[in-house]
């Protein structure tokens, strides 16, 4: 007979039959993320015109989109990484959450390049693999690196994701009957849970938490090199590297703590999504605005100061000119409100967090928008100065996107347990660890930090 | 010994009357947009002529400038392009590869003069307008880039004509349209390879220099300033 | 149709089907050629520039191209050569191998999707009647009619011919039928009329034409105002005499100073920009001469062009610098200095055109500018005033556009002019037209003015019939553009000439043209110049060279008593004190007086002072926008004497604070896709003062108030979007 | 030969069971034990820890570095282009792709390691017992010897539910 403790019995809640609310709002964010696809299918149709670009900013909200996303994949499988190889006791809950974000946010983000082209149709130019007439594409050029970086990010990532969730396949697997059993017993792949099962699946983890922690760093680095790599005004920057890591964990984070919030209140995760984890990511939260900040002081300081013409009249534009309400607007919810809010602790509360976080989010976007259009807009030579203003298809793009992410979390919180059952169990363990006839070597234990 | 092809304009000539913007649609088959896409930012002007007002009335002076690919040897449009649909050809030129094309327009936001233009929409020739294409030139089809060419299509021409003729092309063979109807003749066309041609000597004038030279782009027209070295 | 070409169709349709039952859908007819064509190789025909009066030659690329065409009333593709694009004629005087844009643009007349291209007649009155299209039997047969129905009556002085303003053959054509038929004197009418020049010169040195400046040998020029490197005369002549001026001469680069209130196109060139009042320009050029002769520094003249100034042989007494700067506002030692470096820099030559001569004492400024000239030196000499010997035609009178507005002719032909468009409103032409009970016009398109019209006669353009003009100036040597089709017509259209001729023939009692065609006219008209000469301009696009004494035009001897003018203000209307700013309309860079408007490459041409496409604006001066609170494009309110405008508003620092300046151009009411219904017209507003010397209007003598409306309303589209017109805007400015 | 395992509920009683059968002579190899979650804490818990999975890793690293640098400089030499001026084999811009396939590498060699090692995605043996998943501790033997005695060691611990199959 099968005993269900709380724990297992909480966690697969979710997975049972939808109720008529969830319908609903998968039903309304399926609408969206259609009419987003639509306002796609007709861009190209009609011709990339009905888009806002125009003579010189070739690029908007789109791009915008791209660096915005990729930004926020940057949460989870790097966090939880970092958290694994530190041993955070307090990721239990929360690595599982974070990793989904990645991959899902990958897949958006990394949609944009190729809605963005010209050609759509022709995205696969891009693919290194040689055409017709055996020529490769361009290496040299950072499109190609994204897409090699991408590529390897997401890949990673999805495994990332999908390795500490076969013990729990396995669970449910042993739990439930009929077609739902083929389908997790397949997923499970005979997974028993012996001792050398469980070694080799932590020590992968550990490898995979050590090879992605790069990555991650280089796939941000990479997008800032689209960016860095032109001779264009504000852009042609080595800070731009670390500044947009760090920017892009910042606003990670971010988005970690709005999904967790949601699900504790949704799936009435309440015990396990405890304050303490809001609270501890609050305080990574606060460090990464703080590191912003550092960031963006660094990067206006030194055009500012380095007063180079064209950079002048970049800088000018975000500071004092007509992109400057954006600016400040930016400035205020990246840095001022979070460092109010997270680093008084009477303020560090889930609401206090999602509020901050929220902020964080808008800010972080209207940052990527001000790095791409003002410097294209203020090139050297004024007569050839432009401004840009998004067109409906781009907005209805860009919505699309967001409810493309809350449709496809949704929908993997009702297929898979958000919290890694097993994880908590082993947590559990160590908590009440009980005294064993045989000594337990230190380093035998995946020394937990009993805090 | 290969060409690379380059140019001199003149800014002490050039009168800003814009010959050379309309001669360059007439000879590449550049659509007009019409105002919507005009005020929209999608005129499409290969070559453009900057004009500078400085100073407060009455000592204003205004400065013409006429803008086009500046065809660089170190060109930061092509190295961005994923499909090497923007490379440098053997004579020098920045070539635009309209087919290789799939529209990122990186390299329109890498090249710091903005001389690169997209097709936002399939040009459209309301007929009969499309009796004037000229066939040497394609029309383009949406979202590639374009540029100015040197006007290309006349360089082969006239190597063509230089070789059935069995004789190298002499200077003054080859004329691009906006050189050509420069009434002034500011602008002159030539091989920079060959040290007797004109834009070479030009290329070394005192009065010479480059647009955004500290760039480090290379590019291969010469500026010869105006009134301040009479 | 003949044997010929009915073995050809059946043959090819016949082989077309065939094709066509492979292919579905594919049955069309394709005509045999009936020219030789060189696939994909170019062919270059000499042809002339149609678009203003400089008569610029040009050499067509001709190549072979599949024409959609209707013959025999059968619809099918015909390969043929057609032009593909046009060049300035290296060996033509004027052109020089150079071409405007303008001209680049004029191959677009031929393509335009809105040419006229076949006859259409009124049905009905013009107030609800609707022009419908007939064919040329009929269209020719209805206007012997109402030709005849006039010499029945003996009413042939009810007939009026309007023209535009370039002189040519065509012209000549049009003026001898008018004499034969005894109608009344042609009226010729050009919004930017310099009649008011071509008298002063008639006047000052008995020439009564544009002169021609020979830059290239000039080492000082002085400027009046005068567009001439953009829109005035010959702006493509002036260009490359003016490159020639800059760097011709190793070692020797020109001077250029140009006087004007607001900067043209050609005063951004200068050396030198002089702003200077309104309507004083005349004075400083005497300022100049008064320190010229009182510094010794030019040998004092007695010249016919002196001897009309007041007070030129005791030396200009009224004219010395503080008074001159007291009315110019140029300062005083600069008006020395210039006229040291006008005779220290010589050869100098000064020259006066445009908005100068628009005002009242328009007359004034233009015959003391000429009086400079003389004692400059420079008059019919090398780097000076040069006037091109013109071919003798026979000398036709001229009616003015207030007298046929006065008294309406009872039959109105036009040929190549517009003044519903371009004349002020206020002039009230069309009422006029209104009252004319019929009228007819020979035209590609569908303006303002042929929209009136009972009768609209297609014309070829200049590329499917002889090109021709007789430039007044912009060449040393006498010209004649003359070149022949250089493609076959694309519709149902026939030359104006043509037509003119074979309804002079169809009259009840024929007029006796001397010729069958406007060719034999053509050549008949180049005869005194040899039997050469036809063929010699065929191969060239014009004929060029020492004009035989007996076909050139004599000057006019002086008037035995002239009686000397003096400078008087200028007078406007509407007071100071209503409407602060003077008006200033110009000609726009792109379409001149609005006949270019229907041309899209010079829609979409970036204005060289604003980079305006497709829109019109009114230039304010920076400060004068501070006090009235007006941003780019805003949109203001232009109000005058004659009306009120709501135009953009663009910011233009070089410019005087008390002008509003405005092109000319735009404001179309009907004229094609291109150009109907877009931007103002400044000539609405525009008051109708005429010189009181020639008639013709002074077209500056307008004041205005301005008052701010509304924010931008996106009318005014800018290539250089946020309209920056500093090269380091941030430049003086603290970080 | 059917295999003998038992279910505990506690860890102890577990590792007990492991003991006793240690000391009957059962080695590492032939004991298996299977719980909802590693128990880190309890001895039982080492057996079958050792394993290459860190060299074998490197090993993928190594050799998506190598494919990396071959790919990037065999693609630009093979159809030479001049871009912005750079040399045709540029290495600033090669080593960020030779990064990311050395990077791709160690990642996919590490989970074909796991898969293979710890016997995935092969049929499930027949020792096994859908109560582990749900927090039991199974201790069994898959092929117990002739003289099998497991039942008794097994169920000689208090708590076991002894089971064969």
């Amino acid at each position: 007979m099968i005993r269900q403790d709380r724990l297992t019995r909480t966690l697969l809640k979710p997975l049972e039959r939808p109720g008529v609310g969830w319908m609903l709002v998968v039903g309304v964010l399926a609408v969206v993320v259609a009419f987003g696809g639509f306002a796609w299918s007709f861009m190209m149709w009609e011709g990339f015109g009905l888009t806002g670009k125009r003579w010189p900013v070739f690029w908007g909200f789109l791009i915008t989109n791209f660096v915005f996303w990729i930004g926020i994949s940057h949460a989870g499988t790097l966090i939880s990484a970092i958290l694994r190889l530190v041993n955070a006791g307090w990721r239990r809950p929360v690595t599982r959450c974070a990793e989904v974000i990645t991959a899902f946010a990958l897949m958006i983000g990394g949609l944009f390049p190729l809605i963005h082209l010209g050609k759509p149709w022709l995205f696969f130019w891009l693919v290194p693999y040689p055409n017709r007439r055996l020529l490769w594409p361009n290496f040299r050029s950072p499109l190609v690196w994204d897409f090699f970086a991408i590529s390897t990010y997401l890949t990673s990532s999805l495994l990332f994701l999908f390795l500490p969730l076969i013990p729990d396949f396995a669970l449910i697997r042993d739990q439930s009957t009929g077609l739902r059993k083929t389908i997790y017993g397949t997923l499970a792949l005979g997974w028993r849970g012996t001792t050398q099962q469980w070694h080799r699946l932590e020590t992968a983890m550990q490898i995979m938490a050590v090879a992605i922690i790069p990555v991650a760093v280089s796939v941000h680095t990479i997008v800032s090199f689209d960016f860095s790599m032109a001779p264009v005004p504000m852009w042609h920057s080595s800070i731009f590297g670390p500044y947009f890591v760090a920017g892009a964990i910042f606003s990670g984070i971010a988005g970690l703590i709005i999904a967790m919030a949601a699900l504790r209140r949704v799936l009435g995760l309440q015990e396990y999504l405890e304050p303490i984890h809001f609270e501890n990511l609050g305080k990574l939260l606060l460090t990464m605005s703080l590191l912003w900040g550092y960031f963006t002081f660094n990067e206006r300081l030194t055009a500012w100061y380095g007063n180079d013409v064209a950079e002048m009249n970049t800088f000018a534009a975000t500071q004092t000119g007509s992109y400057s309400p954006l600016f400040w607007t930016m400035v205020t919810v990246n840095f001022v409100i979070p460092v109010i809010i997270l680093s008084i602790r009477r303020f560090r509360t889930i609401t206090g967090c999602v509020i901050a976080s929220v902020g964080i989010v808008v800010g972080m976007w209207l940052e990527r928008f001000l790095i791409i259009v003002p410097s294209l807009g203020h090139k050297f030579l004024p007569y050839s100065w432009g401004t840009y203003s998004p067109r409906p298809v781009e907005i209805a793009i860009t919505v699309a996107t967001f409810a493309a992410m809350a449709l496809l979390y949704t929908l993997f919180a009702k297929f898979v347990p958000i919290i890694s059952i097993w994880e908590m169990r082993a947590g559990a363990h160590t908590q009440e660890s009980a005294p064993t006839r045989e000594s337990v070597p230190v380093d035998a234990r995946l020394g937990e930090s009993h805090s | 010994m290969a060409h690379r092809w380059g140019m001199a304009v003149d800014l002490d000539l050039c009168t800003g009357c814009g010959a050379c913007v309309t001669a360059c649609h007439a000879e590449n088959n550049i659509p007009t947009v019409g105002d919507l896409q005009a005020s929209r930012g999608r005129a499409l002007h290969w070559m453009r002529v900057e004009r500078y007002i400085e100073g407060e009335f009455p000592d204003v002076k205004t400065k013409y400038r006429p803008v086009m690919c500046q065809q660089c040897d170190a060109a930061p449009c092509e190295p961005v392009c994923p499909t090497y649909a923007s490379h440098h050809n053997d004579e020098g030129l920045n070539a635009q590869v309209y087919n290789r094309c799939i529209g990122t327009r990186y390299c329109a936001n890498a090249c710091p003069y903005n001389t690169r233009f997209f097709e936002f929409f399939n040009s459209t020739f309301e007929k009969p307008l499309h009796l004037q294409l000229n066939p040497d030139v394609s029309v383009r089809e949406v979202g590639v880039m374009e540029k100015c060419t040197f006007c290309v299509q006349r360089i082969t021409a006239g190597k063509d004509v230089a070789a059935a003729a069995k004789r190298e092309v002499k200077d003054g063979d080859i004329v691009p349209a906006c050189a050509q109807t420069c009434p002034s003749k500011a602008i002159t066309f030539g091989d920079l390879n060959d040290p007797e041609s004109r834009v070479s000597q030009l290329a070394e004038s005192p009065r010479g220099s480059k647009l955004l030279e500290d760039l480090g782009t290379r590019p291969k027209v010469t500026y010869l300033a105006g009134a301040e070295f009479a | 149709m003949d044997r010929r070409t009915f073995i050809k169709l059946t043959a090819v349709s016949t082989t077309a089907t065939l094709g066509g039952c492979s292919v579905p859908g594919q049955q069309f007819i394709r005509f045999i050629p009936e020219e030789e064509l060189k696939p994909g190789l170019a062919e270059w025909k000499p042809s002339v520039c149609p678009l203003c009066s400089a008569g610029c030659g040009l050499t067509v690329k001709v190549m072979q191209a599949d024409v959609e065409v209707v013959k025999d009333g059968q619809h099918g593709v015909v390969t043929r050569g057609v032009a593909k694009k046009l060049e300035g004629h290296p060996a033509h005087p004027v052109s020089q191998g150079g071409l405007c844009a303008r001209g680049q643009a004029a191959i677009q007349v031929t393509y335009h999707p809105d040419r006229l291209v076949q006859p259409l007649i009124r049905r009905g009155n013009r107030a609800s009647g609707t022009l419908e299209p007939t064919t040329w039997d009929q269209a020719i047969t209805e206007l012997v009619a109402k030709l005849d129905a006039l010499a029945g009556n003996g009413h042939q002085a009810a007939l009026t011919i309007l023209a535009g303003g370039r002189p040519t053959l065509r012209r000549a054509l049009f003026d001898q039928f008018a004499a034969k038929f005894g109608a009344a004197p042609t009226v010729v009418h050009e919004v930017f009329s310099d009649d008011l020049l071509r008298y002063a010169n008639g006047k000052s040195f008995g020439a009564a034409q544009l002169p021609t400046y020979d830059l290239g040998n000039a080492g000082f020029v002085l400027g009046f105002g005068a567009d001439f490197l953009g829109t005035w005369n010959a702006p493509v002549a002036h260009a490359a005499a003016y490159g020639r001026m800059r760097r011709g001469r190793p070692g020797k680069r020109g001077y250029f100073v140009q006087v004007e209130g607001r900067m043209t196109q050609t005063g951004a060139v200068a050396d030198q920009w002089v702003p200077v009042q309104p309507g004083t320009e005349g004075v400083l050029a005497l300022g100049i001469a008064h320190v010229l002769l009182r510094d010794g520094l030019r040998p004092a003249t007695t010249g016919r062009a002196g001897a009309l100034i007041d007070g030129w042989a005791s030396g200009l007494p009224e004219y010395a610098p503080e008074q001159v700067a007291a009315i110019t506002g140029a300062k005083a030692e600069r008006i020395v200095k210039l006229a040291h470096d006008f005779a220290g820099r010589g050869p100098a030559v000064a020259i006066v055109g445009g908005t100068p001569l628009a005002h009242t004492n328009g007359l004034f400024t233009a015959l003391a500018v000429n009086a400079l000239n003389e004692l400059s030196g420079v008059v019919g000499r090398s780097g000076g005033v040069l006037f091109t010997p013109q071919l003798a035609l026979p000398v036709a009178a001229r009616g003015s556009l207030a007298q046929l507005v006065a008294s309406p002719p009872q039959l109105l032909i036009v040929d190549g002019a517009n003044p519903v468009f371009s004349a002020p409103v206020a002039m009230k032409v069309r009422d006029a037209l209104d009252r004319i009970p019929y009228i007819v016009s020979f035209t590609n398109f569908l303006d303002e003015t042929s929209a009136l019209a009972d009768l609209v006669l297609p014309d070829h353009t200049f590329l499917e019939t002889i090109a021709e003009a007789l430039p007044e100036s912009g060449s040393s040597s006498a010209v004649i553009s003359i070149a022949g089709p250089v493609m076959t017509p694309l519709f149902e259209t026939r030359g104006a000439a043509d037509v003119l001729i074979d309804v002079a023939g169809k009259l009840k009692s024929p007029l006796d043209l001397p010729w069958g065609s406007y060719q034999e006219m053509a050549r008949a008209s180049l005869a005194p110049l040899g039997d050469e000469a036809w063929t010699t301009a065929q191969k060239q696009s014009g004929w060029w060279g020492e004009l035989p004494a007996a076909a050139t035009t004599r000057p006019t001897a002086a008037e035995p008593k002239p009686r000397p003018v003096r400078y008087a203000a200028p007078t406007f209307s509407g007071d100071v004190g209503d409407f602060p700013y003077h008006f200033l309309p110009y000609a726009s860079a792109a379409l001149l007086d609005g006949s270019l408007a229907h041309l899209p490459w010079l829609q979409e041409m970036p204005d060289p002072l604003t980079s305006a496409m497709w829109s019109s604006w009114v230039e304010i001066n920076p400060k004068t926008a501070a006090q009235l609170g007006v941003a780019l494009g805003d949109v203001v309110e232009v109000t005058s004497t004659a009306g009120t405008l709501r135009v953009p508003a663009f910011i233009n620092p070089a410019m005087a604070p008390d002008i509003i300046a405005m092109p000319v151009g735009q404001g179309h009411h009907s004229y094609t896709r291109y150009a109907s219904g877009r931007g103002q017209n400044p000539l609405e507003i525009l008051a109708p003062v005429a010189h009181p010397e020639t008639g013709t209007l002074a077209w500056a003598a307008t004041r205005v108030k301005v008052a701010r409306v509304s924010d931008p309303d996106g009318r005014l589209i800018m290539f250089s979007a946020l309209g920056e017109l500093r090269e380091n805007p941030l430049e003086g400015e603290t970080r | 030969m059917k295999s003998v395992y038992a279910l505990f509920d506690t860890g102890e009683a577990a590792q007990r069971a492991v003991n006793s059968l240690r000391s009957a002579g059962y080695g590492e190899r032939d004991i298996t034990v299977m719980t909802a979650a590693p128990m880190e804490e309890f001895e039982f818990s080492h057996i079958g820890r050792h394993s290459y999975q860190w060299y074998i890793a490197c090993g993928g690293g190594l050799l998506g570095l190598v494919l990396g640098t071959w790919l990037t400089t065999y693609a630009e030499t093979s159809w030479p282009i001049v871009v912005g001026n750079m040399p045709i084999v540029p290495w600033y811009p090669n080593i960020i792709v030779i990064f990311e396939l050395t990077m791709l590498g160690a990642v996919l060699s590490t989970v074909a390691t796991l898969i293979v090692t710890a016997g995935l995605g092969r049929r499930t043996p027949a020792l096994y017992d859908p109560e582990v998943t749900s927090g039991a501790i199974l201790v069994g033997i898959g092929t117990p010897r002739a003289d099998g005695d497991v039942e008794q060691i097994l169920g000689a611990v208090p708590g076991a539910r002894v089971k064969t199959v």
